[in-house]
């Protein structure tokens, strides 16, 4: 299980060969990675501020939390922080299972959890001016699946 | 004494990301109180609280919880991450 | 949209950094990949059969329900055929989308059809003679819930 | 003149992978009868037809469908791909 919280890039390719290489008797690898949208061109940076030390501890709460619920082989979480530009990888999830269903559930549990406990804020900047973004009640109603 | 942090907007509205604070409040709802009452800065960044989370020593926490042992109080608005 | 079925191995980390990277406006990419698992040991090999020109066809047509289900930037199949070894990847999917729960949710509808409806056969090599991999209630059940 | 394909372990338990037909059923589950009556390996195969499935011109069908215009059917047991 690793957690890494940095401002530097990461390569999304190297990330999740490396996962997937390193899980033996793992049937299934699930990634997800959150790209920064150009919204049609308006969006020229994205800033990402976190919440140092408690970020990590956060994050790995949920992945002991996903460990704890599902069959997992490994799990792997990066998010950055700073600044960004339209199509860099904003973060990645990696979960590992004998079985799909397992892989996919822990997942979407982590991005769920992600988006709205992990103390991370978005802030858009565009040729208009920067605005935070807003949380919304569809991230917030996600968790209720869980 | 209190390690107060603010993030995000609140940062902003605030005007600086954390400060040190001798508090005679009880609970969370208490500090609040105490800070509104400074200056326009902090009663425009806890005007509604609805709008605002808030965190004892790194943990999620409310706005009725006691603070009494806590060393490190945060408030920003709900997180983005993801 | 692309669909490969190949015998020849395919780089796991190449295909999603090249997937990814050419999904401009997207903002969330998921990826799944199916490996040989090794079950103890026990398996040596699995041997994949498939009936070529049905197989391509059947998943074009899974990718082609996928995008009229969600709204998808885009997607990506790919699935070996001939004999494989423990650990090696057996196929992929990729999506991408706007928003997580399309990319999710596609990908997840991909790989329950392809387990159920594309026209391959598992057969597993071990130490104690080979088998057909039987198909699983559970794999059948899981389209009923698209 | 019809292609009659097999796959995994019906094209094991046949023995071979594909032939060319001439048949006068008018479904699938007619031809099934034909080849059953063909050879014990025929039968062995065909012994539960619940154990399997029936492609006509690479499409998924069912075993009352028919044939009539049909080029190429193909046997075998549920798919396992993914």
């Amino acid at each position: 299980m690793r957690v890494a919280v940095q401002s530097g890039a990461f390569d999304l390719g190297v990330e999740v060969s490396a996962f997937s290489a390193a899980v033996p008797g793992a049937g299934a690898v699930v990634s997800f990675t959150g790209l920064v949208r150009d919204e049609g061109g308006r969006l020229s940076a994205m800033e990402i501020e976190h919440y140092p030390g408690m970020t990590e501890t956060a994050i790995a709460g949920m992945v002991a939390e996903a460990v704890r619920r599902w069959s997992l082989v490994d799990a792997l979480v990066i998010h950055r922080h700073g600044r960004l530009a339209p199509g860099e990888a904003i973060m990645m999830v990696a979960t590992a299972a004998s079985h799909r269903g397992d892989a996919f559930a822990a997942a979407e549990f982590l991005m769920d959890y992600l988006k709205s406990r992990a103390p991370f804020w978005k802030k858009e900047i565009g040729a208009d001016g920067a605005e935070w973004v807003a949380a919304k009640d569809s991230d917030e109603d996600a968790l209720k699946r869980w | 004494m209190i390690d107060v942090l603010y993030f995000a907007w609140v940062r902003e509205r605030i005007g600086l990301p954390r400060e040190r604070l001798e508090t005679r409040a009880t609970t969370v709802a208490g500090l609040v109180e105490e800070l509104r009452a400074r200056e326009e800065r902090y009663a425009a960044a806890f005007a509604d609280l609805s709008a605002l989370r808030v965190a004892l020593d790194q943990e999620l926490s409310s706005f009725d919880a006691p603070l009494a042992g806590v060393r490190e109080v945060a408030f920003f608005p709900p997180m983005t991450g993801g």
